[in-house]
């Protein structure tokens, strides 16, 4: 049985741990700490797995409970409650479980760092919100957890305070979110207006209403209501997760602690934008127009952003891009109607990513916090653990036949290609490139990694600040001895990791896609089968499939690009600099990330500052203060200096003004009468 | 009989000299007091016609009381202005001016 | 039982007595003085716990009513009483009292006695001011509040202490005359000054029009709305740390107050007439507003920007309601904009006192309010750090603290009415964090700025209680506004049927 | 011609208190200087039985008339006499201390206080144009010479000429109109006259001329703009003991010959009065406030001070009703309760050789002297018209009134001028509070002074809570 407790206990024992761990730190300590937090967690995460048994094997009926009432104003109410239906399910228990793992692996990776307790603090807060969020059953709670998660996201991203980009990182990416959030709470507010409600069943039940309802913003233009909601609602999934054109965040935000980059900005908080439009799928249906949008700008995230991690150094934000453009996969599944696919290459991609996370986080710890890809190599040989994970993690992201991301990436393909709508052909080719793309980044960063030669160890600090982005500076420099393989805190969560990022696609594939397995939680407009075309192929097993994928042109195009990789960073390094020389100018377009970042800095940090000052110094203070308040005040005094030499002194002037009084009076009474 | 609207044009007149005095003498405060006299006597001219004229006895009893206080003001005023001119060394208008803003 | 006392008067003159004994203790004996000011405000507070424990929130009706002829030849009357809109007010009138007491305690060394009368003194006016139901008692409150408030700036404020508090009281003056005109006007027509009866006369909408005009200047003036809004930079400025806090938590509360009672229920044609005006009015305040907060170098001065382009909110909330009532025929959306409009006023006054406490506690070590002169603050004093944080983050309006609950429901409601107007009014989503978090990150984050912040002390115990009893305020606002929500509820009813009928006759 | 003394009875108060005045005078002579406190404590004996007497026959409801209609007791006469008493005895107790401090003590100040107090009675119960012109110079006259006090200043001697000058111009153009009124109603009895302008027989320009002539007369004697002239130079020249009996009871007396000469016997021509009336109340509230801005010499500030309260007690009177004139009333009441109490503050932080008339010399005083600059406070801030002090609700009645008649534009002017106003109240208290003293002694007020300033200061205060009986003995006045 699901009961209120139950979940209750599930979204509440991470805070728990957060209040503990974050006010009574110094109380608890290091160790009571990480206890405290760890056991909140793995609760959570045992009564999530036991939910989604519950769910989807045996057959437990949808859930739907209000805890209290955050408000009521007539028929307006907004209520705090849980829904839990196998989407739920099946996020729960992903977004617990790798918490679980970043938990235990945060241990070694923080021990010296002295906010240690207030980290922990954080990482379980986020838990508890990121639950809030997905056990959500109204807009007005779902709004709660986006900016909650958002909030923790903000503190974690600015974790070391005391460095500028860090904090510069941070409010770039509350603010970023912040335009998103712009969006979906307008979005939330045309819900509310037009249906009359926040709670999803309401909504979802009397979502039909709205078509054909056209909203009339200026003159005779007309808007369809359904795009409208769609779209604005998609403006907050386009923050959160950090779609062209909002993605700038994402890549700064690598300058929190690497854990926090596995869990936040890889495995959940940043995939919360495709729950969302899943959560939302009954109205998406509604609108060819939005899903059109969708389709378009994931497709073009997906792209475009992997491109850009072909010329990262940086070994996070290698993985960075990476996550940017596997979160754009999974819009454009959005995009195809194809929910169920974007949910499942959630979820493989929440371990293969937070694998590949940590496995760089581990690399660092092994540098001491060194994350330049130029100064690594040939690091096999010192830490195998970390090594055999990052290819099996590297695998699966380019989607490997047989691995957790080949079954959720194919199927993302099979549905674009059979959508139909307006773009899709357009994504089908980005997404196809994409592939090319993905694997040839992935392999780079593994080969600079673990193959080829030391450059490490060997170099002074002479060229240490050539790199723009920081380092997980724990206030000891790089010392010179050689990297060795990290504690099992950090290789357990990464073998834990591995496993599910190899297998879990061959073993959930089938129930997750064909299966009727989310049941009423996504809702496919009538006659809608986006992955029909997959389904042919898969009927004959998973393994079947995956065979079959060596004759498909996405497992090519990835061999393809890994073959470039293999060829080029294992066999004639030297290629990479020719060719950098010779596509100078792309080279530099993609180093500076097509110019996002400056173009809104200028435009819109500086700009807006400026337009502030404008609005300050010439309408404040110079016009309302200066001309209306103090200008009338000098006014005042100017006639009280004239009124006052009236008053000359002199007893003619007096008498004069007297009968000057007297006479005016009598004329204006002879003009009057 | 002299008709009444000459008497009050004749008041009227004194009146206006005795105004035009105030404020157009800028010598001698004395010239003022003499002025103040002459338009008591004015206001006295038009109660002793109207009295007459009206055959009521009130204006002209009214007019022995203004000459009274005349009489009386006319000691203030020249108390006053031997107080000033102990003070001031002046009795000059045009130098009465120290306090004024 | 007790109940049956006099609640109402209690909370105004016990602190006003309180005041007096202060005042007669005297700087001699100055620990005496601060406990005597703190142990009344303890006092006053505790009244609002049978005050708000035996208060009806099924009916729309005045509770705890005093009512005694005053001055029978003008019909005023000493005629008190409060409904869902008073009684949270004054419950924030008398909480943030009793934390500026507590704040100011060893801050404030010249004439501390003075210091807490005049804090005292105010928090007896304005609770007058909320429980006030004769127009000119509330006017008598109102403008009173204008002397320990000039005093305060006067005495205990900056380097331009004397140019601001000038131009707040006169501001506010020139404000409050027209609105005694007005009530003038409504006297002579209808020989009463009870509200009660000045909300059920009838008026043509001429008169109706000169009426809301006159109000509107009074209100705008206090709330303060733009283009009226520039004595509150200043004033914030040079005030001391507690007078900030009055003035931002409760003062200005006055002017979303007025509207509720005065501008709404009387002139209600013509506020449904004008609401464009005021709608439009307030988006320049929020959005324009919250640009020249980004552009501030002084932290007081941003804040106070921030409190500005908060109460566009209110006016905003409250406004829209008659296009939701009116056109949209959507009590229950008008309900949720007056609703957001009103916890957006107590939600503010705990943020606000908490942002100028905050800061407060800062220049009490470092005396500067440049924001140039921090940095880092987070290294040497996390305590106060976390607090701003969250304040900050209240500020800018995130889930979970009271700063959402208003703007959310103002928003959702505004959608209702039209996208656009919301659409400019979820700016502040943005620009609000972008000053407030820019400040943050430029204040309390960074590398330690200089030797001032390096040597700084953590919050002592003193401060500790202020910045947690408002941090307790404003997360349980934040996370269960549904108690505050039904104490109002039955008043904004009311009042949105108020407003609806018409009241020019035949009309 | 007498038929029975008692119909004198009505005058019992007057003839007393002119007898004992000629007591004091020739006890003056007498008594020497060490012992002249007795004169002081027999002029404020005689106030006290005067004011007895008038009580005993208290005419609120009622109308006694003596000497043939001449003299009149009605409602109105009698509160605003019982008000010049208190507010002459409050004068007598601050003016001591002055006196004492400047060497001026003697008795010739008291007589010609009391005489003027007598001119001031009869002015008010004046029931024919003889008895008010009477009073009117014996209030003037004795005004005069009082702003001469001082012998040897020659800023007093300087402002005792310019008053007398003007005063009696002021006085000529009054008879002039009187004289014009006689000729046209034939009468010097107001009643007779208000009966013959109602038939309306007589030429209307002549009357409207001689109306303007009243009240100009009647405007100088307020020192309504532009009749003001004498007002910034007597306040600022005279001794301020003087200056202090100047500012409060003649304004009273103002009110009661308004109230007689357009109330009663204009009372026909009351629409072409109020016009006039708000011309001088408009020009008197923007000048005054004006000019006061401008001010550093405190008595000069109170002087264009009291320029803008007087416009506000014409905003009342030009209502031309009952509920004006009691407005009007009250104002007075209270303007001259405050009055007193401010230039009261002056005395009490002046000692020998030192004026505490700039306003500088006020500043810091909160650190100094605490319970003097609350006291103040109040003063200023029921000047100002602030809430919850009494200046607010004289202000709010006189609003009141004018609305009712119709002038709100005049209504508006005023407010308008009472916020320019209120920033020459608030730069006393700014100085008063904000700034750091110069002086370092303290001043010690003897204790009479002390008590009566503290009375008259939290009157400020204290009179709110009876504003309601207060104003209910003005409308009961008119009725």
């Amino acid at each position: 049985m699901i009961t209120e407790s139950l979940l209750l206990t599930i979204a509440l024992a991470p805070l728990v741990g957060a209040i503990i761990a974050g006010l009574f730190g110094r109380q608890v300590g290091r160790a009571g700490a990480h206890t405290v937090t760890i056991l909140g967690v793995a609760v959570s995460t045992a009564l999530s797995l036991y939910v989604l048994k519950l769910i989807a094997l045996d057959g437990h009926p949808d859930v739907n409970l209000s805890v209290y009432t955050w408000f009521e104003i007539g028929s307006i109410k907004a209520e705090v409650g849980f829904l839990v239906d196998p989407l739920t399910a099946v996020m729960m228990s992903v977004v617990t479980s790798v918490s679980l793992m970043v938990h235990i692996y945060t241990i070694g990776y923080m021990h010296e760092d002295p906010g240690y307790q207030r980290f922990f603090a954080y990482i379980s807060l986020f838990t508890f919100s990121m639950l809030m969020l997905v056990m959500s059953n109204n807009f007005m709670q779902l709004f709660f957890g986006w900016e909650a998660v958002g909030l923790v996201s903000y503190l974690l991203i600015g974790f070391w305070y005391k460095r500028p980009t860090a904090i510069f990182a941070n409010l770039k990416a509350f603010l970023v979110n912040r335009v998103g959030d712009f969006g979906f709470l307008l979005g939330i507010g045309l819900v509310l207006a037009y249906l009359g409600s926040l709670d999803y069943a309401t909504v979802f039940q009397k979502a039909p209403e709205l078509v054909g309802q056209t909203f009339n913003p200026w003159g005779t233009v007309e808007w369809a209501v359904p795009t409208l909601i769609c779209l604005l609602l998609f403006v907050g999934a386009m923050g959160k997760s950090a779609q062209v054109p909002l993605h700038v965040w994402l890549p700064d935000s690598m300058e929190g602690p690497t854990p926090i980059s596995a869990l936040i900005h890889a495995a959940t908080m940043v995939t919360a934008g495709i729950f969302m439009v899943a959560r939302m799928s009954p109205l998406y249906e509604l609108s060819e127009v939005a899903l059109s949008t969708i389709l378009v700008i994931g497709s073009i995230t997906a792209l475009f952003m992997g491109f850009i991690g072909i010329v990262q150094n940086d070994i996070k934000r290698v993985v960075a891009y990476s996550t940017l453009s596997q979160l754009g996969y999974m819009t454009v599944a959005l995009g195809a109607s194809a929910y169920s696919a974007a949910i499942f290459h959630l979820m493989t991609h929440a371990f293969f990513k937070a694998l590949l996370f940590l496995g760089a986080g581990s690399v660092i710890i092994a540098m001491h916090h060194e994350q330049d890809l130029r100064r690594m190599g040939g690091l096999r040989k010192y830490m195998p653990i970390t090594f055999a994970t990052a290819w099996i993690g590297t695998l699966a992201l380019m989607g490997f036949p047989g691995t957790s991301g080949f079954y959720s990436k194919d199927a993302i393909l099979y549905a674009v290609g059979a959508a139909d709508r307006p773009g899709a052909t357009f994504a089908y080719v980005c997404l196809m490139i994409g592939v090319a793309v993905t694997a040839f980044y992935s392999f780079r960063m593994l080969y600079l990694a673990f193959h080829g030669q030391e450059r490490f160890g060997h170099d002074d600090h002479g060229h240490g600040h050539d790199d723009h982005h920081g380092h997980d500076d724990h206030g000891h420099g790089h010392g010179d001895h050689k990297p060795h393989e990290t504690p099992w805190v950090v290789t357990l969560p990464l073998i834990l990791l591995a496993i599910p990022s190899l297998a879990i696609g061959y073993f959930t594939a089938g129930p997750l896609l064909f299966g009727d397995f989310f049941g009423s939680a996504i809702h496919l407009a009538e006659g809608r089968e986006p992955l029909a075309a997959m389904a042919e192929h898969f009927g004959h097993g998973p393994l079947a499939f995956a065979l079959h994928g060596f004759v498909t042109a996405p497992v090519w195009l990835a061999l393809a690009g890994a073959g470039l990789a293999t060829y080029i960073y294992l066999f004639n390094p030297a290629l990479a600099d020719k060719a950098k020389s010779a596509l100078a100018p792309i080279h530099r377009l993609l180093e500076r990330k097509y110019g996002f970042d400056e173009l809104y800095q200028a435009v819109f940090a500086k700009g807006s500052v400026l337009l502030g000052r404008v609005f300050w110094r010439a309408g404040d203070q110079t016009v309302i203060d200066g001309l209306m308040v103090n200008g009338s005040a000098a006014l005042v005094d100017r006639f009280a200096h004239a009124v006052r030499r009236l008053q000359s002194g002199f007893l003619y002037h007096y008498a004069f003004m007297m009968i000057l009084g007297l006479i005016v009076i009598v004329g204006a009474f002879a003009l009057l009468k | 009989m002299i008709p009444l609207s000459y008497w009050l044009v004749l008041g009227a007149l004194l009146f206006c000299i005795s105004v035009a005095g105030i404020f157009i003498n800028r010598k001698n405060v004395i010239v003022l007091l003499m002025a103040i006299e002459l338009m008591l006597l004015s206001v006295n001219m038009n109660f002793i016609a109207f009295s007459r004229y009206l055959d009521d006895m009130a204006g002209q009893v009214f007019v022995f009381f203004i000459l009274t206080v005349a009489a009386a003001e006319a000691a203030i005023g020249l108390a006053i202005l031997v107080v000033l001119f102990r003070a001031r060394s002046t009795i000059n208008v045009a130098e009465l001016d120290t306090l004024r803003g | 039982m007790l109940a049956d006392w006099p609640l109402l008067s209690l909370l105004i003159w016990l602190p006003l007595g309180g005041a007096v004994a202060v005042l007669v203790a005297g700087d001699r004996n100055a620990t005496a003085a601060k406990w005597l000011a703190l142990l009344v405000a303890l006092a006053t507070l505790a009244l609002c716990i049978p005050l708000w424990a035996n208060f009806d929130s099924t009916t729309a009706a005045m509770q705890f009513v005093e009512r005694v002829p005053w001055v029978p030849s003008f019909a005023i009357e000493y005629h008190l009483g409060i409904d869902g809109f008073s009684l949270p007010l004054i419950v924030l009138t008398c909480i943030v009292t009793v934390l500026v007491i507590i704040a100011g305690w060893e801050v404030i060394e010249y004439k501390p006695s003075q210091y807490l009368a005049a804090f005292l003194a105010l928090a007896a006016l304005m609770n007058g001011v909320f429980a006030a139901q004769d127009a000119i008692l509330f006017y008598l409150f109102f403008e009173g509040m204008l002397i320990p408030m000039f005093i305060i700036i006067g005495i205990w404020g900056g380097p331009r202490r004397v140019y601001a508090t000038l131009k707040f009281f006169l501001y506010t003056f020139l404000g409050s005359v027209f609105m005694l005109l007005g009530l003038v006007y409504l006297y002579l027509k209808g020989q009463s000054f009870a509200l009660a009866d000045l909300h059920s006369m009838s008026l043509n909408l001429t008169e109706q029009t000169w009426l809301f005009f006159a109000f509107l200047i009074a209100f705008a003036v206090k709330i303060p709305m733009w283009p009226v809004h520039t004595w509150l930079p200043d004033a914030h400025v040079e005030a001391p740390t507690g007078g900030s806090m009055v003035l931002a938590a409760v003062m200005l509360k006055v002017g979303g107050y007025g509207f509720i009672r005065f501008s709404m229920p009387i002139a209600p044609d013509a506020s449904a007439e004008y609401a464009w005006l005021m709608i439009l009015l307030s988006l320049i305040a929020v959005v324009y507003i919250a640009f020249v907060a980004l552009a501030q170098e002084d932290m007081k001065k941003l804040i106070a920007y921030s409190s500005i382009s908060h109460m566009g909110f209110v006016t905003l909330g409250l406004f829209i309601a008659f296009a939701l009532v009116l056109d949209k025929a959507s009590p229950d959306s008008a309900a949720l904009a007056v609703q957001g409009a009103m916890i957006q006023m107590i939600s503010h006054g705990f943020i606000s006192a908490a942002m100028f406490g905050a800061v407060g506690v800062l220049y009490d070590r470092v005396h500067s309010r440049q924001i140039a002169d921090y940095g880092g603050v987070m290294n040497t004093i996390p305590w106060i750090g976390a607090f701003a944080v969250l304040f900050a983050m209240a500020n800018s309006g995130l889930p979970g603290t009271s700063g959402f609950v208003g703007e959310f429901m103002v928003i959702l409601a505004a959608t209702k009415a039209s996208l656009g107007v919301a659409a400019l009014a979820a700016l502040t989503l943005i620009l609000g964090a972008a000053y407030t978090l820019w400040l943050v990150k430029r204040v309390i984050f960074g590398d330690v700025g200089n030797q001032h912040v390096a040597e700084l002390k953590d919050l002592n115990g003193r401060e500790w209680i202020v910045m947690s009893t408002l941090a307790v305020c404003v997360l349980a606002i934040g996370l269960w506004p549904d108690p505050l929500v039904q104490v109002m509820q039955a008043s904004v009813e009311a009042l949105l049927q108020q407003v609806q009928q018409s009241k020019i006759l035949g009309g | 011609m007498i038929e029975n003394w008692s119909s004198l009875i009505p005058l019992l108060p007057e003839v007393f208190l002119l007898g004992m005045i000629c007591v004091i005078l020739i006890a003056g002579l007498y008594i020497d200087e060490k012992r002249r406190g007795i004169i002081h404590f027999l002029a404020i004996l005689t106030l006290a039985l005067t004011a007895v007497l008038t009580l005993r026959h208290f005419a609120v409801g009622q109308r006694y008339t003596a000497l043939g209609g001449m003299f009149v007791r009605d409602g109105v006469g009698d509160i605003l006499k019982l008000f010049v008493y208190l507010s002459t005895a409050i004068v007598f107790v601050y003016a001591k201390h002055w006196l004492r401090a400047n060497k001026l003590f003697s008795p010739e100040f008291y007589v010609l206080a009391l005489f003027a107090v007598l001119g001031m009675c009869i002015l008010i119960s004046g029931g024919n144009l003889l008895t008010i012109y009477l009073g009117l110079e014996l209030m003037a006259l004795s005004s005069y010479a009082m702003v001469a006090l001082n012998r040897d200043s020659p800023v007093a001697a300087e402002s005792a000429m310019k008053y007398f000058v003007l005063g009696a111009l002021a006085s000529g153009l009054l008879l002039y109109g009187m004289s014009i009124l006689y000729g046209l109603t034939g009468s010097l009895d107001i009643t007779l006259i208000a009966k013959a302008l109602e038939s309306g027989r007589q030429p209307e320009v002549a009357v409207a001329f001689a109306v303007v002539f009243v009240v100009v007369g009647i405007g100088f004697k307020f020192g309504a703009v532009p009749f003001h002239m004498w007002v910034p130079d007597v306040y600022h020249g005279a001794p301020t003991a003087v200056t202090l009996f100047l500012a409060s009871a003649p304004k009273l007396a103002a009110v009661g010959m308004a109230f007689r000469l357009l109330a009663e016997g204009l009372e026909p021509m009351v629409k072409d009065w109020a016009q006039m009336l708000g011309f001088l109340a408009m020009m008197s509230l923007v000048v005054g406030n004006l000019a006061a801005i401008a001010q550093t010499n405190l008595k000069r500030m109170l002087a264009y001070s009291t320029i803008s309260h007087v416009g506000f007690i014409l905003l009342g009177i030009l209502a031309g009703s009952e509920q004006g004139y009691a407005a009007a009333m009250f104002y007075a009441i209270t303007y001259a309760l405050m009055t007193t109490a401010a230039f009261g503050m002056i005395i009490a932080l002046s000692h020998s050789g030192f004026e505490a008339e700039r306003i500088e010399d006020f500043k810091g005083l909160n650190q100094r002297q605490p319970w003097l600059a609350f006291l103040m406070l109040l003063v200023m801030a029921s000047l100002g018209g602030f809430p919850p002090l009494v200046g607010f609700f004289s202000k709010l009645y006189v609003l009141q009134a004018a609305i009712n008649a119709g002038w709100l534009w005049l209504a508006i002017v005023a407010v308008v001028m009472a916020v320019v106003g209120a920033y020459y109240y608030l730069r006393v208290i700014k100085v008063m509070y904000f700034d750091e003293p110069d002086r370092e002694h303290q001043i010690q007020a003897p204790g009479d002074v002390r008590v009566v300033l503290a009375a008259n200061g939290l009157l400020q205060l204290f009179l709110t809570l009876f504003v309601g009986s207060l104003t209910a003995l003005c409308v009961a006045a008119w009725q």
